[in-house]
């Protein structure tokens, strides 16, 4: 290679006490290259970038910028260094406008309302609270901050996560443009679409090692989940979905029946069912009323209008615990709301059991230890930081606020993108989690950002747009376009250009198989 | 470019016996007792003896139950300041109602007071979400309001301590203060609870993240008032039982206890942003800071001197508790 | 109904003194019979709140404020605002610095001083003393300090064997005073600043010793002086009535009767157990019918007129 | 506007409720004027000043316990170096005396961010020390202010332009609160630090990530709290003209004001204004009780009520403001 690496780390090494973070990961990253970071939950990519844009101090390794021996210390001198991150959690600061927030990093205005509308949003009024942006576009803006001065090398963690496809689209490509325009990204995700789409190498980290670096080729999918799970990957492939097991759910009794929904501006007459054996998708794009749904259902929120039955009998949610009584239980996507961070894994899990008034007294801990350890393997937690939830990789959180509910033994759990975040192998055992479920007469509402997973976990697909429920498809009709299409609130068999996402390229079917 | 890191690196002795004690962190605190009760020996030759002993027990009990009240407070990420008012509040009617009352008319009316403080807090802080700060300064100066008022109405009965709780508070028994058989109920208790009951760990789980604890179906307010109601009756009991002790009500009686009962709670390692701690380092903080008192009254120093060292002292122990148990 | 609207500051809330003290000026004004209004401001506060409290008196035009000053010098700007404002003022229990301000007080510095002399003489002119002060930096307690180290000054043999300040908070004194007994140094005397019946109660229950005792006339202890077997001990009076006194000197003024000096101040008094003649008075001192934290001297010859029941109902005026 | 009534919503309420609380002490009392209204801005002096301090610390994300101990130490400190000292002589105490709870605070700030130990115990601790070291410079109130200093808090400023009568309305106090709070607070919220300090209140580890130096900035709050806190040890000894050892009741006031003028406790919200207005609340309370001759016990029950049920109001609109379908 005739060009310098403008960024070039070896040997990087984190223990969190006994814990090992890293222990032994590289990573080069060119000039004008998007370089992709891959590796299973936990495998060490967030605190990898971490440690590059000084969030945290390495315990050994050496990190070279433009071949020189800078002192990284702290994000502020990252910042000097040209190393611009945006990490996994959104990093603006929640009680500031986003103008105070943008003086508070010395970031030019102009270049980033330029940026803002880039990518995707019109209309954003620079002195909202942090606070009282969605997470998606709080997402958005930590990019735009970051395109905001220029950074030699940008490193985005899971920025795609937790956005909604329109937006996610943008993102690449802006991200695309970087590279052509001479400037490095590291780039974090576990969508291979986006990879194959993006990225010219990948740098492929498994417990805390790197383990390979490639280019970025038709095919090299296998090659990268091979290297991610190492021996993993057997025990975790399954087959997409058969046809015939829609069958089986076709006649199961009607779980959930809500009869048009009313919440203020955000829902507007949603009328669905959900049957027992059921998994029912819903797709929709950011802010279309699909929070609030969820919250509706779980008795966060209480509806304005309209009726929900369980098991044929009407209910009134005031409260989550009334919903978790009649046997819906919600699992929210954004996981620290879920989480007692600084709680034990078994004690997460087992929340729900002392709830109620009635079971505020002493614990049988032996029937405890069973169910939650039952829950644990359901769902191959990694156990190794169970003391404290904050010490799991976010991969492995995630199980945790799913495994509290298969512990409970939920009738109908509401999944709100409970994949975001999340590497392949796990996202399959969920996948499979949901339809073992399913199989088991319960019922799933399954909300997620990714279209792809559609086709392997529902059996029906509900549309939202703009509050309202505007289609229903069955699992075979549910083609990526025709739900794009109808989450643009587009009618069926209207043919419009809905963006670079609608035509899929072959690759990502490859990507479907893994 | 050597890869030291990946080689698993020996473990010095050092490191050894600080992740054993950060695993119990217990030890630690109590190596801190014994060099306090070192040094105290050396300063007084003779002094720890049999009824220095009791005597510590004694002063440490009543702090040690107050400090209770904080650790579960705490727990929820909020503190309870009205346990000095109602302590001293349930003293100050017992000891004057049992001149006309029976003792348990006299008790009833004793814990009353501190029960509806202890719900007026609760539904404060539960319903109203009222930080616990000023909702418990708010009720301490509106019952130290209403006990000056109720003194009035009582200064021409005069007051008596029954005969029991004299026995309870300042009795020894076969060199046992007799106030363990109380502490010891009440600790035990206590301690259970935080571990072994559902409520114990939705105090945990509502001080660590709340929303978390919602979605669960946990009932805030619930939680929250029954746990401010505890808090105030155990206090109201630290009342009765240091009233034995001291045997003269005055309507300051316990607030000397409240800010120690705080620092006891903290230097016993409960987190004061709530999610994190337990009780028996608590009871250990409360024994450091009683010794402490003795130590810095027996230092023959300006009283300015003393008061600087206290607070040098209290910093140094939490700052070296912390370090040891910080990094498992 | 009286004339006068009578405004009066105290700074410490829910010790048993001040409390005795300002019933005493609710029952002297009742009794008086010349007091139309008390307006009471009284609180834990600083100096500065006191000043606060004297500036609001006046603007709510009080004829007379009676105070007992946070300290001496700190409030002199509100008591000449309102003697400038045609108010009179008197303030009780401490001097102030206000040359205009008419001071009856209780003599701190005898206080201290008759109770620490006869103390030492009791332990013979030698030995070893525990001295439990007060509140540290609190004026009453340093005009306390200078009474006795003037007697500790006249006997060269008494060692003071360790110096604390209780605070005035009981439980504090106690768990000094059995921290002190625990060490087991031997002692011959104890001085304490007022927080008496719990000195006497941690030497009972640890059965040590009996040594001479030294507080005030806290009806707790005044009983203790009469009931508990051995205890040899003085009260010196410290009279929270003299609220009730501030209150009448105001009146007299205010009726235009000034007195022939500005500072008025009352002896204290000691009774003490040793002799027969002070077992007397001690006997016709104790009140077991009073909170223990209450002195027994509930009222000053000639300078109230109130009845006991009108001390302890403790309703002023209008109430 | 609508997101100006969001934001200084509180603040506007509160500066409504003070107005009104004057027509009140006008109605109670018809002969309350100007002079009056200089006696409350002087009482307010110490109270504003004392919750100018602990308002940084709050936004910070912090708390300070020493705040009053400061203070005491400041007014000590100020008073015994100016007694007997010539008029002249004050021109130099004032700067030292700021600059020296400048760098107490700034120690504060140390010893937080270099033992991570929780803010509400290392300054429980240096409430201590800080105390004893008072002690240690006065062991009881004295020393003395310079006159030209008294004389700065005394009277009325006359404003160029303005008629008498407004004038009269002007008091000095007044004038030199607003100054002192101004000259600090107004460049500090116009810089990158004054925002770093929201910041690092509102969200520390988005800060940190931010970019924003956490430690030092927190270090700065704490030495602007001890800054003000200074100021307020000042005011006590200017308006009283000695120092006193032992600490007035400024610590509990002062956090109860800061919750009462909208400063959130847990940090990152709020301004010093309201914090201010409330000051003047509370004071003018106190003010219209004694004018209307309440029972002083029942003037305890009273404040500890109107502190409780604003906050709860406070809570309570919140809780009905939210709009329709956010999550409480
Ligand atoms: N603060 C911490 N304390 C202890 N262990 C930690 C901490 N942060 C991370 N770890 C551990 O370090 C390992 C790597 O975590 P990291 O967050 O880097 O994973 P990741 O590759 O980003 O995973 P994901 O895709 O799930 O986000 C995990 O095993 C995790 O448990
Ligand atoms: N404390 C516990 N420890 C372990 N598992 C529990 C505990 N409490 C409940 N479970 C499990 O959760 C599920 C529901 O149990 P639970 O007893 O709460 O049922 P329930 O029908 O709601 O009871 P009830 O009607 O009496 O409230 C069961 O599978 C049970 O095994
Ligand atoms: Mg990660
Ligand atoms: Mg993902």
């Amino acid at each position: 290679m005739t060009t310098n690496p403008l960024l070039d780390a070896t040997g990087v090494a984190k223990n969190y006490g006994a814990v090992a973070g890293l222990r032994n990961a590289s990573l080069s990253v060119l000039p004008g290259e998007v370089h992709a970071l891959m590796g299973a939950n936990g495998a060490g990519k967030s605190t990898l970038v971490k440690i590059l844009t000084g969030a945290i101090k390495a315990d050994a390794g050496r990190i070279l910028i433009r071949g020189k021996h800078l002192d990284v210390r702290s994000p502020a001198d990252a910042r000097r260094a040209g190393l611009l991150p945006v990490y996994q959690e959104p990093s603006l600061i929640p009680d500031l406008d986003v103008l105070s927030n943008l003086r508070l990093t010395g970031t030019p205005v102009e270049p980033f309302r330029a940026w803002v509308r880039e990518l995707g949003i019109p209309n954003l009024d620079i002195r909202d609270t942090a606070r009282d942006i969605p997470l998606a576009i709080l997402r958005v803006l930590d990019l735009a901050r970051a395109l905001a001065v220029e950074p030699d090398v940008l490193l985005l963690d899971e920025m795609t996560a937790a956005l909604p496809a329109n937006l996610a689209e943008k993102v690449l490509e802006v991200v695309r443009r970087q590279g052509d325009a001479g400037r490095s990204v590291i780039f974090i995700s576990h969508r291979f679409v986006e990879i194959s789409a993006l990225c010219d190498r990948a740098t492929v980290l498994r417990d805390g090692s790197t383990v390979g670096v490639v280019d970025i080729e038709p095919g090299i999918e296998e090659r990268i989940v091979e290297m991610m799970l190492g021996t993993r990957i057997e025990k975790t492939r399954v087959a997409a979905r058969a046809a015939n097991d829609v069958a089986v759910a076709a006649g199961g009794r009607t779980r959930l029946s809500v009869r048009n929904l009313q919440l203020g501006t955000k829902l507007n007459d949603v009328s669905f069912d959900l049957a027992n054996g059921e998994v029912a998708g819903v797709f929709a794009l950011e802010g279309q009323g699909q929070d609030e749904l969820f919250a509706a259902l779980a008795g966060s929120i209480r509806p304005s209008g309209g009726t929900i039955d369980v098991d044929g009998a009407p209910v009134k949610f005031s409260h989550p615990s009334d919903a978790i009584q009649a046997g819906i239980a919600y699992v929210p996507g954004d996981r620290s709301e879920a989480l007692a961070m600084q709680r034990s894994v078994r004690e997460n899990i087992a929340l729900p059991f002392s709830a109620g008034l009635r079971k505020w007294g002493p614990i049988r801990m032996r029937r405890e230890q069973v169910v939650v350890s039952g829950a644990i393997g359901r769902l191959q937690i990694d156990t190794r930081a169970q003391g404290e939830v904050q010490r799991l990789s976010g991969g492995n959180q995630q199980k945790v606020t799913i495994a509290r509910w298969i512990a409970a033994n939920a009738r109908t759990i509401l999944c709100f993108d409970p994949t975001r975040g999340i590497d392949v192998g796990t996202k399959q055992e969920i996948y499979k989690l949901l339809r073992e479920l399913a199989g088991q007469g319960k019922s799933v509402l399954f909300y997620t950002s990714e279209m792809e997973e559609v086709q392997r976990v529902c059996d029906r697909v509900i549309v939202i747009f703009g509050g309202r429920v505007v289609d229903t498809f069955s699992v075979e009709e549910a083609d990526e376009p025709a739900l794009m299409r109808a989450a643009y609130g587009l009618p069926r068999g209207a043919r419009a250009d809905v963006g670079i996402l609608a035509d899929v390229r072959p690759a990502s079917d490859a990507e479907a198989a893994s | 470019m050597t890869d030291i890191a990946t080689m698993p690196r020996p473990v010095s002795f050092g490191r050894r016996i600080k992740r054993f004690m950060a695993d119990r962190p217990l030890i630690p605190l109590i190596i801190l007792l014994i060099i306090l009760v070192a040094i105290l020996q050396i300063l007084r030759p003779g002094i720890v003896n049999e009824r220095w002993l009791a005597n510590t027990a004694k002063f440490a009990i009543p702090l040690a139950i107050l400090a209770g009240c904080q650790t579960m407070t705490m727990l929820t990420g909020g503190i309870d300041l009205s346990v000095g008012t109602v302590a001293t509040m349930s003293a100050f009617i017992m000891a004057t109602q049992i001149v006309s009352q029976d003792p348990t008319v006299a008790f009833l009316l004793a814990i009353l007071p501190a029960v509806l403080i202890g719900l007026v807090n609760g539904i404060g802080v539960g319903v109203f979400r009222v930080h616990p700060l000023i909702m418990t300064l708010g009720t301490s100066l509106i019952g130290t309001g209403f006990l000056q008022v109720y003194q009035r109405t009582v200064i021409a009965s005069g007051a008596k301590i029954p005969d029991f709780l004299n026995w309870l508070g300042t009795g020894v028994t076969y060199g046992f203060p007799n106030a363990l058989l109380l502490f010891v109920p009440v600790a035990v208790l206590i301690v259970f609870m935080l571990n072994r009951t559902g409520f114990g760990r939705l105090l945990y789980a509502v001080g660590d993240n709340e929303r978390a604890a919602r979605l669960s179906g946990v009932r805030y307010w619930q939680v929250i008032t029954a746990l401010y109601v505890l808090s105030s009756l155990l206090a109201g009991i630290t009342g009765l039982l240091y009233i034995g002790l001291i045997k003269a009500p005055s309507l300051s009686l316990a607030e000397p206890l409240v800010l120690p009962s705080v620092a006891a709670a903290v230097i016993g390692g409960t987190s004061i942003f709530g999610g994190r701690g337990g009780y028996t380092g608590t009871i250990i903080g409360a024994l450091i800071l009683t010794v402490l008192t003795t130590l810095l009254t027996i230092l023959q120093m300006p009283e300015g001197g003393r008061r600087i060292l206290f607070g040098f002292i209290v910093l140094f122990v939490t700052a070296a508790y912390l370090r040891i148990i910080e990094d498992r | 109904a009286g004339k006068y609207t009578i405004g009066i500051s105290n700074t410490v809330q829910g010790n048993g003194w001040r409390e005795e003290m300002i019933c005493a000026m609710k029952a002297q004004a009742l009794a008086s019979g010349e007091v139309a209004k008390l307006n009471i401001a009284h609180r834990n506060t600083d100096a500065a709140g006191q000043l606060e409290d004297i500036r609001n008196l006046i603007s709510a035009k009080v004829d007379a404020i009676v105070v007992n000053p946070a300290d001496p010098a700190g409030i002199k700007a509100g008591l000449e605002e309102a003697t400038k404002a045609g108010i009179v003022v008197v303030a009780v229990d401490q001097a102030v610095t206000e040359p205009s301000a008419y001071i009856i007080s209780n003599n701190q510095e005898q206080y201290a001083y008759l109770g620490a002399k006869w103390l030492f003489q009791q332990m013979g002119g030698k030995g070893e003393v525990f001295y439990m002060r007060g509140a540290a930096g609190a004026s009453a307690d340093s005009d306390r300090d200078k009474g006795f180290k003037k007697a500790l000054a006249e006997f060269p043999d008494v060692k003071v064997a360790q110096e604390v300040f209780t605070g005035w908070q009981q439980d504090q004194a106690k768990q000094q005073i059995l921290s002190f007994l625990a060490t087991g140094t031997p002692i011959n005397g104890i001085w304490t600043s007022g927080i008496d019946n719990v000195i006497v109660d941690a030497l009972v229950e640890q059965q040590a010793p009996m040594v001479p005792v030294v507080g005030a006339d806290n009806a707790g202890f005044v009983g203790q002086l009469n009931t508990v077997k051995d205890l040899v001990g003085a009260a010196v009076t410290n009279p929270g009535s003299i609220g009730g006194a501030g209150v009448t000197l105001a009146l007299q003024i205010l009726d235009g009767k000034k007195p022939a000096q500005q500072t008025v101040l009352v002896e204290p008094q000691l009774w003490e157990n040793a002799t027969e003649e002070g077992k007397a008075k001690l006997k016709s001192a104790a009140d077991p019918s009073l909170s223990p934290e209450w002195p027994v001297s509930i009222s000053i010859p000639d300078w109230t007129t109130y009845t006991k029941d009108q001390i302890v109902a403790c309703k002023g005026p209008g109430e | 506007m609508s997101r100006f009534f969001r934001n200084q919503g509180w603040v506007a309420g509160l500066f409504a409720l003070l107005i009104f609380l004057f027509v009140i002490t006008k109605l109670i009392q018809p002969g309350y004027g100007s002079g009056d209204f200089g006696s409350l801005a002087r009482a307010v002096l110490p109270y504003a000043f004392a919750v100018a301090a602990q308002t940084v610390v709050v936004i910070a994300g912090g708390i300070d316990l020493s705040v009053a101990a400061m203070m005491a130490l400041t007014s000590v400190t100020a008073a015994s170096m100016m007694n007997g000292a010539s008029e002249e002589y004050a021109l130099f105490v004032v700067p030292f005396v700021l600059a020296m709870g400048f760098v107490l605070g700034a120690l504060n700030g140390i010893l937080i961010v270099v033992t991570r130990v929780p803010d509400i115990v290392v300054t429980l601790a240096t409430l201590f020390v800080l105390q004893g070291a008072a002690l240690l410079v006065l062991g009881a109130p004295g020393g003395a202010a310079a006159e030209w200093l008294k004389a700065s808090v005394i009277g009325t400023a006359p404003i160029p332009g303005l008629p008498d009568w407004a004038d009269a309305w002007v008091p000095r106090a007044l004038v030199l609160l607003v100054v002192c709070l101004c000259i600090v607070w107004i460049p500090l919220t116009r810089s990158r630090l004054g925002l770093s300090i929201y910041a690092i209140g509102s969200n520390e580890l988005a800060a940190f990530r931010s970019g924003v130096p956490v430690a030092r900035t927190r270090i700065i709050a704490y030495a602007l709290s001890g800054l003000f806190a200074a100021m307020g040890g000042l005011s006590l000894t200017i308006s009283t003209g000695i120092g006193a050892p032992i600490p007035g009741p400024y610590l509990l006031a002062s956090v109860a004001a800061v919750v009462l003028g909208g400063v959130a406790l847990g940090g990152g919200k709020g301004g010093l204004f309201g914090p201010i207005i409330a000051v003047f609340v509370l004071r003018l309370v106190r003010t219209d009780l004694t004018l209307l001759a309440i029972d002083p016990n029942v003037t305890a029950i009273i404040e500890g009520l109107i502190m409780v049920a604003v906050v709860m109001f406070g809570a309570f609109i919140t809780i009905r403001g939210r709009p329709a379908g956010a999550t409480p």
